[in-house]
Formats: C-alpha cells, sequence, structure tokens
C-alpha cells in the first residue's frame, strides 16, 4: 500500500506561501510608502517632479504581480485537489446535520450523535447531507470543511494520524443554537476503534 | 438646465432602464436554465400539460400590439393624431386580451389544482414542482410588466389628446413605447422555452 | 483661530477676480433653493439639486452608520467574555443581521456614489446638474423608504436572523420578520440602480464640451465603472430577494431540495449581485484616494491610464467571481478551479492601483493634512485586505478559513479599512467644499489614530481566531478562543470613540462662519474651481477643462 | 429630433416576418429533433427578439453607446449563465 499523503502538510505550506508572500509585500509597499512621505515631504522637497507615468515600470508591476498570483492559485489549487481525492480504503461514515446535533452512521449502521470515532492511521471519508436547513461540517485540526445541504451529497475527507480528541464545529449560520452546535472527534487505535464499535452497537 | 431637450440622453436613461429589466428576468432564466440541466425529461413532459395554441395566440397578440405601437411612433411623426390614438389603443386593448388569456389560462390550471403548494403539484416528481414553480413566476412577473406597459401607453393616449406628444416632442411615446417592446421581448423567449419545448 | 497651513493660492483662483474671499461674494447653493418656489425644509424634501440631494444623503447615512457601528458595539461586547455577556443568542442573531444588513445596504453600497458621487460628479465634468434630477430625487426617497423598513424591521416581532446573506432554506423556514428586511433591501436595490443610471447617462451626455473620456477625474471614472456593476448586477439580486418572498409566501419550492430545488443556486444567485457589489463599495474608494494622493503630493497621478484601466478591470472581472464565496458549498471541484483562478486575476488590477499611488508621492511635494492620513491608512489596511484575500481565493486554504473570524476580518480590512476610510478620506478632503469650512486638524489627527490603532487591535486578533477555526456567526465559543476575543472587544473598545470623536470634530466645525477658499488644498480638478459652497448652478463661468485632469504645474504654493 | 421615420409598410413587413417565424418556431416544435430543438427554437427567438430590437425599438438608428451598452448586457447575462454552468455542468 502506498503512503497517503495527509491533506494538511500541503494546506498548511500554502498557507505559508501565500501569507510569507503577502506579508513581504505588505511590508514592501507599507516602508515605501512611508519612506516617501518623510523622504518628499514639503519641507524637504519644495517642488514636485511632473513624472505622469512610466509605461515600463506599470508593464513590470503588471506582470509580476499577475505571476505571483498565478503561483499562488497553484499552490492553492493543488492543496485543494489533495482535500478532494479521496483514498481508495477510506473508512465511509454517513454524517447527518441537523437543528443542532451531528449524527454520525457507521457502516455497521450504528449511529451516534455529536461524537466522531476513528481509528488512527485510516483515511475517513465523510458522506455529508442535512435534514433541514445548510449546516457546515468544520474540523479545523484537519483543515476541512464542507456545507450539510439538504437534498445533496457533499463529501470531506481526513488523514488521523494522531490520536487525540479534536473537535468539530458548524460553520454555516443555522439558527439560535448555532455555536453549540459542535461535537468531538476521537482518534482512537484499531483496535479501541474495533471494540467501541461492537460494543456501543450492541447497547442500542 | 440643459438636459430636458436632449432626448438622445433621455432614451440612453430609458435603455440602461431597460437593462436592468432584462438582468431581473435574465436571473429568472439563470434558474431556468439550471433547472433545465437538472430536470430536462420532467421540462419536457411538464411542458407539454401547458396549451399551446393559447401560448401561440399570445405570441401573435404580443407581437402585433408591438407594431401598432411602433406604427403609432410613425403615426406621431407624420402628424396623424387620431391614428396615432387609435393605433395605441388597439395595443392596450390587445394587452387586455393577453391578460384574459392568461387569466383563463392560471384559472384553468389553479381549476386542475396545479399551483404553488397545492396538493395536487406536491405529490409529482421534483421536476415538474420546479418547472410550474418556474412557470408561474416567470409568467406573472411579465403579466405584472404587461399591467405597467398598459398604463404607460394610456397615458401616452392621453398626452396625444391633450397636445403634449407631438411631431417635434414625441420621446414619452418613444421610451413607453421601448418598454413595451421589451415586454414583447421577454414573451418572445418564454414561449418556446414553456410551452413548445420539447 | 484655525491653522491655515492649507492656505495656498493657484493660479487660477487668482485668474477668477474674486480671489479667495470669492465663498462670501457669491450665493452659495445654501441660500438658493431649487426650484425656488420652496422655502425652509421643503427647500430640501423637494429639491432638485444635486447638492442638496447629497446632503441629504449625507445626514441620512450617518445616521444609518451610527446604527450600525452600535450594533456592530454590542455584537463585539457579547462575545467579549465566552456564555451570555449581555444578550441572549437570538438578540445576537439579530443584531449582526441587522449590522450586516444596515452596513451593506444603507450605508457601505450607497454612501459612496450617493454622497460625494451626487455632489462632485457633476461639478467634476464641469455641468449643473445630474441628467435626471427628479430620478434623483426619487432615489433618495426610495433609500429612506427602504431604511424606514428596516427602522420597521428592528422593532417587530421577530427581527431577521439570517445573517445580511439569506441563505435559504434557513431564511424560508425560520419565523422571523425576514419578508420585511428583504422588501427593504429590494428598494434599496432598486434606488442604487437609479444612482448608476443617473450617473451613465450624465458622463455621457453632460461633460463640459472640451472634456473627453481621458480628461474625466479618477473619482467619476471610478464612479461610472460603478454606475455599470449598480445597474447589470443589482437586478439579480432584486429578483432572487423576490424569489425567497415568494418561498415564503406561495411555497413555489424553486429553493425547495425536497420539491426539485436547489439552494446551491440560490447562493449562485445571490453571489452573483454580491460579490460585484464588493465592488460597487470599494471602486469609488479608489477613486477617492486617486483624487487625494495627487493633491496633497501636488503631483500627476501615476498612470492615469492605468487606473481608468484597472477600475474597468475590476468592474468586468471582479463580476465574473462570484463562486469563490461557494467553495465549500458542494460546488463542483470545475469551478472551483474557474473561480478560483478568476479571483486571482482580478487582484492584478487592485495591485496595480496601489503601486499607481505610493508611485505617485515618489518626488512628490507632500504635504500632511488628514485628508492624506487618512488616505494613507487606506493604503495600509486595504493592502492587508486585499492580500489576506489572495489567502482566501486560494482553494486549498479556503477550506479552512472559510466561513471563520478571518473572512470577518478579511471583508473588514477591505470595507472599512478600505472603503470606510477612503469615506473618511473623502469626507475631510471634501467638507471645505461641500460646507466651506474647515474643521480642527489635531482633533481629526487624533480620531484618525484612535480608529486605527483600535482597528488593528480590533481585526488583527480576529486573523488569528480564524485560522485557528472559529467559525463567524458564533454566539459563544470554545475557551482556547477567549483571548482573541477579548482583544477584539477591547479594540473595539478604542475605536468606537475614534470614530464619534471624528463626527463631532466635523460637526462642530459646522459653527464657525463660512470661511474655506475655493482651493483649500491646491487641487486640479474642476471642482476646486468653484467657491466653497458652490452657487446653484455650480459654475459662474463656463470652465475650461485642462488638457490633463492632473496637471499641478500651475498650483504653487505661495 | 430623431429624423428617422420608418413606414407603416416596413413596420408591417417586420411584423410579417415575426409572425412567420411564430409559426416556424411552432411548426419546428412538433418535429422531434431531439437536442437540437432546444437550440433551434433559442436560435428563432434570437432572430425575432433582434428583429424587434432593430425595428420596432430603433436600435438599428442608435448611437454606439445604446447598441454597444445592450451587446454588453446580453453579454454580462450570457456569462452570468454561462459561468454557472462550471458548477451546475460538472456536479
Amino acid at each position: 500500500m502506498e503512503t497517503i499523503i495527509n491533506p494538511v502538510v500541503k494546506v498548511d505550506a500554502a498557507f505559508v506561501y501565500i501569507i510569507g508572500f503577502s506579508l513581504f509585500l505588505l511590508f514592501a509597499i507599507t516602508a515605501t510608502m512611508v519612506w516617501f512621505v518623510f523622504r518628499y515631504s514639503r519641507k524637504r522637497h519644495p517642488r514636485a517632479a511632473d513624472i505622469r507615468g512610466d509605461w515600463r515600470l506599470e508593464l513590470v508591476w503588471t506582470l509580476v504581480p499577475t505571476l505571483i498570483a498565478m503561483s499562488m492559485f497553484w499552490v492553492g489549487w493543488s492543496s485543494y485537489a489533495g482535500l478532494r481525492n479521496v483514498p481508495d480504503n477510506a473508512l465511509t461514515i454517513e454524517t447527518v446535520a441537523m437543528m443542532y446535533s451531528w449524527i454520525f452512521i457507521y457502516p455497521n449502521e450504528k449511529e451516534t450523535e455529536d461524537e466522531l470515532v476513528v481509528p488512527l492511521g485510516k483515511p475517513v471519508r465523510l458522506e455529508v447531507t442535512s435534514d433541514d436547513v445548510i449546516h457546515g461540517l468544520f474540523i479545523p485540526a484537519f483543515r476541512i470543511k464542507v456545507d450539510a445541504v439538504p437534498g445533496v451529497h457533499t463529501y470531506a475527507w481526513f488523514l488521523p494520524d494522531e490520536t487525540g480528541t479534536y473537535f468539530i464545529q458548524c460553520s454555516e449560520f443555522c439558527g439560535v443554537g448555532h455555536a453549540d452546535m459542535t461535537a468531538v472527534l476521537r482518534v482512537v487505535t484499531e483496535a479501541e476503534y474495533l471494540a467501541w464499535l461492537e460494543t456501543e452497537a450492541a447497547d442500542e | 438646465m440643459g438636459s430636458h431637450h436632449d432626448t438622445v440622453g433621455a432614451r440612453t436613461g430609458m435603455w440602461l432602464f431597460l437593462y436592468t429589466e432584462i438582468m431581473l428576468f435574465g436571473g429568472l432564466f439563470v434558474l431556468y436554465s439550471a433547472y433545465y440541466r437538472m430536470h430536462a425529461q420532467a421540462f419536457i413532459s411538464t411542458g407539454q400539460e401547458l396549451d399551446t395554441v393559447l401560448g401561440s395566440v399570445n405570441t401573435v397578440i404580443l407581437l402585433v400590439s408591438s407594431f401598432l405601437v411602433a406604427a403609432a411612433i410613425t403615426a406621431v411623426q407624420r402628424s396623424q393624431t387620431k391614428g396615432a390614438m387609435a393605433l395605441l389603443t388597439g395595443a392596450v386593448l390587445l394587452g387586455m386580451v393577453f391578460l384574459a388569456n392568461k387569466y383563463l389560462e392560471w384559472g384553468h390550471k389553479f381549476h386542475l389544482g396545479i399551483y404553488p403548494g397545492s396538493p395536487g403539484l406536491e405529490d409529482s416528481p421534483p421536476g415538474r414542482i420546479v418547472f410550474y414553480g418556474l412557470y408561474y413566476t416567470i409568467t406573472g412577473l411579465h403579466a405584472l410588466h404587461i399591467v405597467m406597459g398598459m398604463v404607460l401607453l394610456i397615458v401616452c393616449i392621453a398626452m396625444i389628446g391633450f397636445g403634449r406628444i407631438q411631431k417635434e416632442r414625441f420621446l414619452l411615446l418613444e421610451n413607453c413605447g421601448l418598454y413595451w417592446h421589451l415586454v414583447d421581448l421577454i414573451w418572445i423567449f418564454i414561449f418556446p422555452l414553456f410551452y413548445l419545448i420539447l | 483661530m484655525i491653522p491655515r497651513p492649507w492656505a495656498v493660492s493657484t493660479e487660477r483662483n487668482r485668474a477668477i477676480p474674486m480671489g479667495e474671499t470669492m465663498s462670501n461674494a457669491v450665493t452659495s447653493f445654501y441660500d438658493t433653493p431649487f426650484p425656488a418656489r420652496f422655502r425652509g425644509v421643503w427647500s430640501w424634501l423637494f429639491t432638485l439639486d444635486h447638492k442638496r440631494i447629497a446632503l441629504l444623503y449625507l445626514g441620512a447615512a450617518t445616521f444609518w452608520f451610527i446604527i450600525a457601528v452600535v450594533l456592530g458595539f454590542l455584537v463585539r461586547m457579547e462575545l467579549m467574555t465566552p456564555g451570555r455577556t449581555i444578550m441572549g443568542a437570538e438578540t445576537y442573531n439579530a443584531a449582526f443581521t441587522l449590522h450586516g444588513v444596515i452596513m451593506i445596504f444603507l450605508f457601505v453600497i450607497p454612501a459612496m456614489p450617493a454622497i460625494f458621487g451626487n455632489f462632485l460628479l457633476p461639478i467634476q465634468i464641469g455641468t449643473d446638474d445630474v441628467f435626471f434630477p427628479k430620478l434623483n430625487l426619487l432615489s433618495w426617497y426610495l433609500y429612506m423608504l427602504g431604511g424606514a423598513l428596516a427602522i420597521v424591521s428592528l422593532f417587530a416581532d421577530g427581527p431577521p436572523d439570517t445573517g445580511w446573506t439569506f441563505y435559504v432554506p434557513f431564511s424560508v423556514s425560520t419565523q422571523t420578520n425576514v419578508g420585511l428586511t428583504l422588501t427593504a433591501a429590494f428598494i434599496l436595490g432598486l434606488s442604487s440602480m437609479l444612482t448608476g443610471l443617473n450617473f451613465i447617462t450624465t458622463v455621457h451626455r453632460m461633460r463640459v464640451p472640451g472634456m473627453g473620456w481621458l480628461q474625466i477625474p479618477l473619482f467619476t471614472w471610478s464612479l461610472y465603472a460603478t454606475a455599470w456593476v449598480q445597474l447589470l448586477a443589482t437586478p439579480v439580486l432584486s429578483i432572487t430577494l423576490l424569489l425567497v418572498v415568494f418561498e415564503r409566501v406561495f411555497g413555489t419550492g424553486l429553493f425547495d431540495p425536497a420539491r426539485g430545488g436547489d439552494p446551491v443556486l440560490y447562493q449562485h444567485l445571490f453571489w452573483m449581485y454580491s460579490h460585484p457589489a464588493v465592488y460597487i463599495m470599494i471602486l469609488p474608494g479608489m477613486g477617492v484616494i486617486s483624487e487625494i494622493i495627487p493633491v496633497f503630493s501636488r503631483k500627476s497621478i501615476f498612470g492615469y491610464k492605468a487606473i481608468v484601466g484597472s477600475s474597468i478591470g475590476i468592474a468586468t472581472a471582479g463580476s465574473l467571481v462570484w463562486a469563490h464565496h461557494m467553495f465549500t458549498s458542494g460546488m463542483s471541484d470545475v469551478a472551483v478551479f474557474v473561480f478560483s483562478f478568476l479571483t486571482f486575476i482580478v487582484a492584478v488590477p487592485s495591485a496595480i492601483k496601489v503601486f499607481s499611488w505610493v508611485s505617485t508621492m515618489y518626488k512628490g511635494s507632500i504635504l500632511m493634512t488628514p485628508p492624506l492620513f487618512f488616505a494613507l491608512c487606506f493604503i495600509y489596511l486595504f493592502s492587508v485586505g486585499g492580500l489576506t484575500g489572495l489567502v482566501l481565493g486560494a482553494a486549498g486554504p479556503n477550506i479552512q478559513v472559510h466561513d471563520t473570524h478571518f473572512v470577518v476580518a478579511h471583508f473588514h480590512f477591505v470595507m472599512f479599512g478600505g472603503t470606510g476610510f477612503s469615506f473618511f478620506a473623502g469626507l475631510h478632503f471634501w467638507w471645505p467644499k461641500m460646507f466651506g469650512r474647515m474643521y480642527h486638524f489635531k482633533r481629526a489627527y487624533l480620531s484618525a489614530i484612535l480608529i486605527v490603532t483600535g482597528f488593528m487591535l480590533h481585526y488583527v486578533p480576529m486573523f488569528i481566531l480564524g485560522l485557528q477555526g472559529m467559525p463567524r456567526r458564533y454566539y459563544d465559543y470554545l475557551e482556547q478562543f477567549a483571548p482573541g476575543n477579548f482583544f477584539a472587544g477591547l479594540g473595539a473598545l478604542i475605536m468606537v470613540p475614534g470614530l464619534f470623536l471624528m463626527v463631532i470634530n466635523l460637526m462642530v466645525s459646522l459653527k464657525q462662519p463660512v470661511d474655506a477658499p475655493a482651493d483649500p488644498w491646491g487641487g486640479t480638478t474642476l471642482e476646486w474651481s468653484v467657491p466653497s459652497p458652490p452657487p446653484l448652478h455650480n459654475f459662474i463661468e463656463r470652465p475650461r477643462p485642462g488638457k490633463y485632469p492632473y496637471d499641478f504645474s500651475r498650483v504653487r504654493t505661495p | 429630433m430623431d429624423p428617422h421615420i420608418q413606414s407603416y409598410k416596413k413596420l408591417g413587413g417586420v411584423l410579417g416576418v415575426l409572425l412567420v417565424l411564430t409559426a416556424v418556431t411552432v411548426g419546428v416544435s412538433r418535429l422531434d429533433l431531439g437536442s437540437l430543438s432546444l437550440g433551434v427554437a433559442m436560435v428563432i427567438a434570437g432572430t425575432k427578439s433582434a428583429l424587434v430590437l432593430l425595428f420596432f425599438m430603433h436600435l438599428k438608428y442608435e448611437s454606439w453607446l445604446i447598441r454597444g451598452s445592450f451587446l454588453m448586457t446580453i453579454g454580462v447575462l450570457a456569462l452570468f449563465i454561462g459561468f454557472m454552468f462550471w458548477d451546475v455542468g460538472f456536479r
């Protein structure tokens, strides 16, 4: 089995690339601006030059930002592609959103409310839909977010590569209980997961 | 202020207003195109429930009334006051016939229990509900425009009578005419999209 | 006694025989009602004078701005501590919805075109009024009617709680008074459309002879580009809102998935208007900055044609990127690809503008004044807003930060840091022209510094909150988001007093006698060649536009 | 202002063509053209509207501003519909 690349890595790299470039540009613009205001203040520079433009310069600062923008687009897009291409062996869990809770349905028909338990190291595909209005499934730790639209099936996938507890939130405004529409994601070892799946399924 | 004598500018303003009308109906055609893509079969089968004869008659009515309005401008330009008023009156009457047909058509559908939220419609396949939703929205909005257009034409008839619209001064008639033609124009697209769809 | 560092004389001023005190010699539009038969308050309510209508808008928009600021302030105070702080969840939802609706439809969209546009566009192109003065007044009444409905919905039982986006199916199923707010937005859209219609016709038909397309001042150019967007995009919103009303009243089922409808199509229609609307909001602001920077640098704008071109480019390309609000909506991946790509394309013309403004200052002769200070703040804040827009435009990162506080911070940097600050800049720039009075400089600077400081403290933590994953429109939040929200609240506590100081400073200036000269800053566009405040018909003699609107060679410090 | 006067005969001729085209589009709709039928109907509707625009609405005699901006409006609408299909067409 080939190793699965965690899309979180690529998304974070895209963040770093774009924000880094942006900070640099912001600093350059601001510093230049402040320097000009200081250097060419009316006290120091009483007579302005008459410069109305320079097509070479304008061409440069049209083309260069275009290239930068294109590179950012590509970085962003390829990280998105990682979020969309689900590995074949993914564990599929049905997710139904409703005002104001999350229902997760496992392959063995087991249902949980506001608690998603997944095994470590196995990619998980969430099939998302909604019962009433539009909600948004948002797991910040895995950089995934997808709207739960009534009548439509959307999906998202993630690679739980570390055990622990993460939070799930609703990202699309859905009414009074919007902010309380949270759930817990527990990443456990495969053995724990299997045990959990069996025992709790028997309970209900 | 000088602008009051600039008929080209005033007509430009009217055209700009027509663009907003085009985009208003355009939003509905955006929806139509998307839903046609999603429910092509249902659209085709439901379209056959509409009365093609009535739709065709209404198309002819609007085309003729458009012609009458265009001819009325020619009449005004030639100082044929009576003729212009007669032509416009004809157009208004045709507008009434159009509305009467629409009333019959809607009334018949309501009689059959097909209207938004009706039990008869709620049980049908999704595409059919959407088709009728669009049908009622677009034709209803269009009928509303017909009514407004008729009011404008009636104003024009009165203005011709008072001598406020005449050979050298027919901007109002031109602009009202433009509105009427636009309503016709929109129908030219509604007709095949709803009545002739196959 | 006010310091008068701005007092300059230009050759053109001297060419007009009345000189610096001409504002006293010419009867201003304040003393000349139009139509002349109306007196007192009627001379305002029935006025056909574009300048009076502009001031009517200014009064109303200021009122709405204050209401919306207070609502936003309350939202932030509620979020300052976790759990219930000052209001319940229903009230909170209504507060942020009305904050958004009022800010967007009653302030940000109409403010710049309706106030500065109405006042200055005819003067900048050398004419005496807009093409359709009656329509102009009608626009104002529609604006007031829409505003009145918004007020009613504030107090009607169940103020709307959908957010300003009115997403279906929630907006169809909620029991609150959404219909009223939708109607208000519909009417306000009509008002905005008619203003756009008026401006396009005016620019085409009423430019003073001798003013070709490349002699039009950049502010008017930006209004012209905006007007087309207003005209062509607004009807799409109108029909969309109407459809939601139909959906609520008749149950047409057009967006109901149970009946074959598709809620995602609503989002398409909504953003087909509402994304271009972002450019309706920001383009005139860019125009204001393009006027201010050259005047205080006493130097021609760098790349006039590039700025004109980028205004048109932004208006065009900006109309085709709407779906970048929908990357998580379940839209096709192809659409994500295309709309992400187009979003990056639209970043380029904005970048061109920023570079041109900064270059304008190169080798200029820069005089610091409150308008310039606000304009420089604009460039900084707008750059932050624009650059964080790149993060949002990139498909992968967008998924993480969409619908989080990152978005809230981003669009406030653009809408408030951008449109808001350019509005403040324009207000300080044209205040002496509009009212004939100069305001207190030090208080203006102080207010600007308070606003910017508060602004940064208010919104920068939201970027971090968003990256950490705090969604927007949350009444309550997880423990780890507490510090960021607390700092944001602190920022609001600094920013809001700054805003009030600015408003009060301007208001106080109205008590002084009319004393501003026609051209206090040394501007070159036509509005500086007429008295402050201008007479009813704007120009005493027929204006003679120069070959180039930003020729500062004749402007000199004495 | 507008010196151009269109004769009744010409307007009547235009109406005649419009009525013929209406008949044609109804007739064509009876034929089974499969997926083409919508396209044919739209082409006929487009022709009809062009006639109304050019003659009844005098677009033929208007300035470049009105003609150009009309085309722009239609273009914008077409782009809105077309670009939406990046989503609807690929879902």
